[in-house]
């Protein structure tokens, strides 16, 4: 389990907070939930990178191209349990 | 890649494989009982296997007021009564000894004020450990290896045993990490195998380089084998994506030594820490108590578990020793180390710094004997005469062993090989809460891999080369485990099984031994000698501290 | 991800890393004059390499990853 | 906990293509209708990645019924429902009209022309869609019937009672929220089922609907059959060049040439060809074609990426799902009805003949389920519903949130892909190697899910669709293990060939007392293949050891009939 890390290396690896204009069309478009507005901000944020799927809609959807998806994923480390 | 390799010879009386305490202690002895000696490793001596992270040493000495049979008993109680008494005897009797050697080697350790050793361990009976911290006491060994005049041959892998007409092992092959062509071909009278123990490579556990060569190549050599079906449940930190308890290196506390604080599960209750190694995490995951928390001075961290997967108990597996020079079952081979199985632990790992200590005295055990074997075998050590022959067709066999993935050109990468072996053998409800049916399910996937997969591997270069030997060895040694923990059919120590969930002292006062025969992994047991079981008359709960589910 | 930086401008080249490592991860360039990462994949996070390294040059985090699960490769 | 009631006629589970049709068609038979998805419609499930649709048009296009339907047996290996691939191929054609009508837009040529794709099996022909067209139409046209949506709500469970499906219990994705819906008709639309591939982009697709249905008493049927995408070594989750048009309009590998340099012809885009190659020793695989010098979009340097499989874990295709009891769609259990992925149609049969066949099956099956799930809630009065039984359904939706310790789902799902994953498993299956899986699959079963924990309301979901997968996992170990044969994507090494008569059967999966229990239908006799012609004209693809496949077929790619206006060689991704 890799929770818990401010910046996702993989996947979905960054939304630039500069340019976010907070529309959420990111939000909508993640199939997995991975995004979420931030509560304070209201600013769109990655709140569970693990789930990434690189279906890459959010980057697609976004207006202002703010969204960052690299095509590597990896995977969790095999853990006895978890 | 040409098909003839580039052979190189190299002959001495003893060749040592493997360069860590064991193999610099067994190189050392058998250079000064007058022996030629070649120390092989696949890393660099001194800094390879896990002497590097091995700090403490437990030394016995009775001028130092401490008795002998309260030692025993100790090691006795938290084996749960599966040690080798004799062997066991012999390591504290000798460890002063070796003791001495360190420090005359420039090995320092932790001394008080006054200039005395300081001693410490767990609090489970009297035995107690010196410490002499951790990385440069390898060094030390390694300058005193080659002021022996041993020859260290670094970044070289040994594959494989060579055995003359007679059955008796007389080399090895191997081959270079440095060199695309290159093949080593060791010749020498005797071999003593300090290969150190093993793992299943999980990352951030510093054991990813031991991968049990030197039980598979004796395996393979005819040798039998002990202690598989005991498991080290190390558990490891979870927030770092790799699990590490050895957050010794600017990660543990300002001291460099690693910390430790109480665990919680996930409801707040406090966790037990029963003995130096238990299953008591594995348990209360096993029964939805997960996840845990360590509580540290700077914040609550995450504990995981299975951070030393596919490790047994030091001292507990191994090559099972055919006399107390570290012997084997194979004429001219000696195993010393983790490597030897003289069950000098049992089914738990009884007192801390028990490993490094018997490192050392098997492996000056183990150095000595196999000196005498190569003088007996050579007409004199150090005769100058040439090592016995290999027959051609014994080393056409072993290089071509050797070389086989390397000449493949497709099949089965290591690494994945090696991340499916992992998949199959890590969670906690195959290898630490285990179950027959469970154990028969990773023993198949594990069969496939044996006979489909570890055949078909290949590698690109000679560091891919090690790789698929490394593979081949872990896929080797998780037979091994299963079916000793499948054959096993009671709970001791740190072997668990739910449909057999207590010990069983009438059936199971007994080692398991493993060997080849005709192609095929052959069980058996060993029993307990009646002079060192314990007493029937004593209830189950007096013989057994450590409480099981249910018990 | 564990072994993450050699820093070039940092390396003597002295080949203490490629010593230090169990894991034969790292080697020298093609040049000889530094060393690099070479089988990253394999590295344990010993930090046996830090250790050694007498120009600090090299970075290693607690951090690693496994690739995806694949049907084979 | 708050709990939100909705109340309508017909509760569509799933707004992807089926889903769709489905809601709309019940909408314009009067029925209220609600649309619940736990993604967001338009951007969850598979409808947002098909490039390919194919039309079967006898009038403009000269199509004939009898050779389409002679190449669906072919590579279905005569295990197609033939009334059911009849009743897609003949209503293709309303489907895609109802698509242009809506304006999902068609790729065309320089000169206005729809662009076609021939399936390699010869001469099943399909158009091609614009990319990202078709989800976010169809989301239109949903608002636009005045059909309600419910998003970020996953189900749990069907509300059963007296042998009918009144409704169904689920929960919030985003905050804690416990959703009862009291519905005369369900229509499960939650398409197929995957172990959440790292990657593939389905990792939204857990086979919710079919895990609902089957614990309601349901039979399944189709879960012997194996995906076999692949993907690329270098970054074995991105599989956009295999799977989508974006970024580059990379078409899939013809062929592969392995390790030793030897190149092999892929008769289609699942075979089990790239499988039986690495099981022989002969990986690294790497992509031929389609043109020579064909880059990856994920290649940066020279020389095309190796070929690693697995990309699409757990996947199961067309055709896949809740056997259909009736031409509408309907069930066993009287109001609920299935559509697309999750209908068990068994429409292309043992294996997938490329070009298009997903959004035209959803099409035509959503739209039978939506008009007799709006005819039978016509019929049906609004049952009220047992306060006992939505409290304990609610009670065991909630369980992972309310544990205190436990197992996470992440780590669940892992253990399950490790189990699955390899293709010596579901792939290239073995009895031995079957029954060991399912010993663990039976463990995770057994002991793990009723342990599984959330912390919040996206962990929730999670163990949910973990719990999901788990069962998935068991139907399809189940299935492969009785079919004592091979035949399309199913292969058993130790049943290496099809066993005709004795396997011209389907496998039904239903819960017996408990256990999850096999069992066979048999297909029509005259359906089956003429048993008099030799076994290797009957099956053109050889399996491991058997003669090669009859050279006198169409080499690949090539259009039985036609004009060339547009032709595209090729075959299509995972559509």
């Amino acid at each position: 389990m890799t929770g818990g890390r401010e910046v996702s290396r993989v996947a979905i690896e960054r939304i630039d907070a500069e340019t976010c204009t907070g529309c959420g069309s990111c939000v909508d478009s993640c199939c997995m939930d991975v995004i979420r507005m931030d509560d304070e901000g209201g600013l769109a944020m990655i709140r569970y990178p693990e789930d990434c799927i690189l279906c890459h809609f959010c980057a697609l959807d976004c207006p202002v191209d703010a969204i960052t998806v690299t095509p590597e994923k990896t995977g969790p480390l095999p853990l006895s349990w978890g | 890649m040409p098909q003839q390799p580039d052979v190189r010879v190299i002959e001495s009386d003893v060749l040592v494989v493997g360069g860590g305490m064991a193999g610099c202690f067994a190189a050392i002895k058998a250079r000064e009982a007058g022996a030629t000696v070649t120390l092989a490793d696949k890393g660099t001596c001194g800094k390879a296997g896990q002497t590097p992270f091995a700090g403490g040493m437990l030394v016995f000495n009775e001028a130092w007021g401490d008795d002998l049979e309260a030692w025993l008993r100790q090691i006795e109680v938290y084996s749960d009564h599966l040690n080798r008494r004799d062997w066991t005897e012999l390591c504290f009797r000798e460890s002063f000894a070796r003791f001495e050697d360190l420090c005359a080697w420039g090995v320092e350790f932790e001394r008080d004020a006054a200039g005395q050793v300081v001693r410490g361990g767990v609090p489970l009976g009297p035995c107690k450990a010196v410490h002499m911290g951790v990385v440069k006491p390898p060094l030390k060994l390694r300058r005193q290896t080659e002021r022996s005049g041993a020859r260290i041959v670094d970044r070289t892998m040994v594959t494989g045993l060579l055995k003359d007409d007679d059955g008796a092992v007389c080399g090895a092959v191997g081959f270079p990490l440095d060199d695309e062509d290159a093949v080593v071909v060791f010749r020498a009278g005797a071999v003593v195998l300090a290969a150190g123990a093993g793992g299943l490579k999980v990352p951030g556990w510093p054991i990813g380089d031991l991968t049990h060569d030197g039980d598979a190549m004796a395996y393979r050599a005819g040798a039998t084998i002990t202690g598989k079906e005991f498991v080290d449940p190390h558990a490891g930190r979870g927030d770092w994506d790799a699990p590490s308890a050895f957050g010794r290196f600017g990660k543990g506390g300002d001291d460099g030594k690693p910390r430790f604080g109480p665990v919680v599960d996930a409801a707040g209750e406090e966790m037990p820490r029963t003995g130096t190694l238990f299953l008591d995490l594995e348990f209360a995951a096993h029964a939805g108590r997960a996840p845990f928390t360590m509580k540290l001075p700077e914040g609550d961290v995450p504990v995981v578990g299975g951070a030393a997967s596919g490790m047994g108990v030091h001292k507990a597996e191994g090559v099972w020793p055919a006399g107390h020079d570290c012997s084997t079952q194979v004429p001219g081979l000696y195993a010393a180390g983790d490597a030897l199985g003289a069950m000098q632990s049992g089914a738990t790992y009884a007192a801390i710094g028990q490993s490094i200590a018997n490192c050392a005295v098997t492996g000056a055990r183990a150095g000595a004997a196999a000196a005498a074997r190569a003088g007996e075998v050579r007409g004199g050590v150090a005769s100058g005469r040439p090592a016995p022959g290999v027959p051609p067709a014994e080393l056409d066999r072993a290089l071509a062993e050797l070389l086989t993935p390397a000449r493949r050109r497709g099949g089965f990468g290591p690494r994945w090989a090696t991340q499916v072996l992992q998949n199959t053998m890590l969670p906690y409800f195959v290898m630490f809460v285990k179950r027959g049916d469970r154990l028969q399910a990773a023993l198949t996937t594990v069969e496939f891999l044996r006979d489909s997969v570890v055949p078909k591997l290949f590698a690109r270069d000679r560091h891919e080369l090690r790789l698929a030997h490394e593979t081949r060895n872990m896929v080797l040694n998780s037979e091994m485990r299963l079916r000793a923990s499948l054959f096993r059919e009671e709970s001791r120590g740190c072997h668990y099984r739910e449909d057999f969930p207590r010990r069983d002292d009438d059936g199971w006062l007994a080692w398991v031994l493993l060997r080849e025969r005709d192609g095929r992994m052959a069980l058996g047991t060993e029993p307990v000698p009646d002079a060192w079981r314990p007493d029937p008359s004593v209830p189950y709960e007096e013989r057994y501290p450590f409480r099981y589910p249910g018990e | 991800m564990a072994i993450e930086i050699i820093d070039a401008e940092l390396c003597s080249g002295c080949g203490a890393c490629v010593e230090a490592c169990p894991m034969d991860v790292i080697r020298m360039g093609d040049g000889g004059d530094v060393a690099v990462i070479r089988y990253e994949a394999d590295c344990m996070m010993c930090e046996l390499c830090v250790i050694d390294c007498p120009e600090d040059a090299i970075t290693v985090t607690p951090f690693a990853v496994s690739p995806p699960v694949r049907s084979w490769g | 906990m708050k709990e939100v009631s909705t109340v309508t006629d017909v509760l569509v589970v799933g707004g992807g293509m089926a889903g769709s049709f489905a809601a709309i068609r019940a909408r314009q038979q009067g029925a209220d209708v609600v649309v619940v998805d736990k993604g967001h419609v338009s951007r969850s499930g598979s409808t947002p990645y098909p490039k390919n649709m194919m039309v079967f048009d006898p009038g403009a296009r000269g199509h004939d019924l009898e050779r389409w339907m002679g190449e669906v047996a072919l590579t279905g290996e005569y295990l197609n429902d033939r009334a059911w691939t009849e009743v897609v191929l003949r209503e293709s054609r309303q489907v895609f009209d109802q698509l242009v009508s809506w304006g999902v837009g068609f790729r065309k040529d320089a000169d206005g022309r729809i662009l076609r794709n021939w399936g390699v099996s010869g001469g099943i022909e399909s158009v091609q869609l614009e990319a990202d067209s078709l989800a976010p139409t169809l989301r239109g046209q949903l608002l636009r019937h005045g059909i309600s949506i419910v998003e970020r709500v996953m189900l749990t469970e069907l509300i059963v009672a007296d042998n009918r499906v009144l409704g169904a219990v689920g929960v919030s994705t985003i905050n804690e929220v416990v959703h009862v819906f009291t519905a005369k008709a369900v229509v499960l639309c939650t398409g197929a089922s995957s172990f959440k591939p790292y990657g593939f982009p389905l990792g939204s697709v857990t086979g919710d609907g079919v895990a609902m249905a089957y614990r309601a008493g349901v039979e399944i049927t189709g879960k012997e059959f194996y995906d076999t995408h692949a993907t690329s070594a270098r970054h074995p989750a991105d599989v956009r060049y295999l799977s989508m048009e974006r970024p580059s309009g990379q078409m899939p590998p013809l062929g592969l040439r392995t390790a030793e340099g030897e190149t092999i012809e892929l008769p289609g885009p699942t075979t089990l060809l790239p499988e039986f190659e690495a099981h022989a020793g002969r990986a690294p695989l790497t992509p031929v074609g389609p043109g020579p010098g064909a880059p990856s979009p994920c290649d940066a340097g020279p020389g095309p990426d190796a070929m690693v499989g697995g990309a699409g874990l757990g996947y199961g295709g067309v055709g896949e799902g809740i056997w259909p009891a009736d031409g509408h769609c309907g069930s066993s259990l009287p109001g609920l009805f299935s559509a697309g992925e999750a209908c068990g149609t068994r429409v292309v049969g043992a294996r997938y003949p490329g070009g298009g066949w997903g959004v035209p099956s959803a099409g035509v099956t959503g739209d039978r389920a939506g008009r007799g799930a709006a005819a039978w809630a016509v019929g049906a009065e609004t049952e009220p519903i047992d306060g006992g039984i939505v409290a304990a359904l609610t009670a065991s939706a909630l369980a992972p949130l309310r544990r205190n310790g436990g197992f996470g789902p992440d780590w669940v799902t892992q253990m399950l892909r490790n189990t699955v994953a390899p293709y010596y498993v579901l792939g290239i299956g073995k009895g031995d190697r079957l029954e060991a899986v399912l010993t663990l699959v039976g463990f995770m079963r057994d002991h793990l899910v009723p342990r599984l924990m959330a912390r919040d309301a996206h962990e929730l979901r999670k163990a949910h669709e973990t719990r999901n997968m788990v069962l998935n996992a068991e139907m399809k170990l189940r299935a492969a293990l009785f079919r004592t044969e091979s035949r399309g994507t199913h292969y058993r090494e130790d049943f290496p060939a099809r066993s005709d008569p004795d396997w011209l059967a389907w496998v039904v999966l239903a819960d017996r007392d408990g256990h999850m229990t096999p069992a066979r239908r048999e297909i029509p006799r005259d359906w089956w293949p003429d048993l008099a012609l030799p076994y290797g004209s009957r099956y053109p693809l050889a399996f491991p050891g058997e003669d090669r496949p009859d050279e006198t077929r169409q080499p690949l790619g090539a259009p039985a009939q036609g004009d060339d206006d547009g032709r595209q060689g090729g075959v299509a991704g995972g559509d």
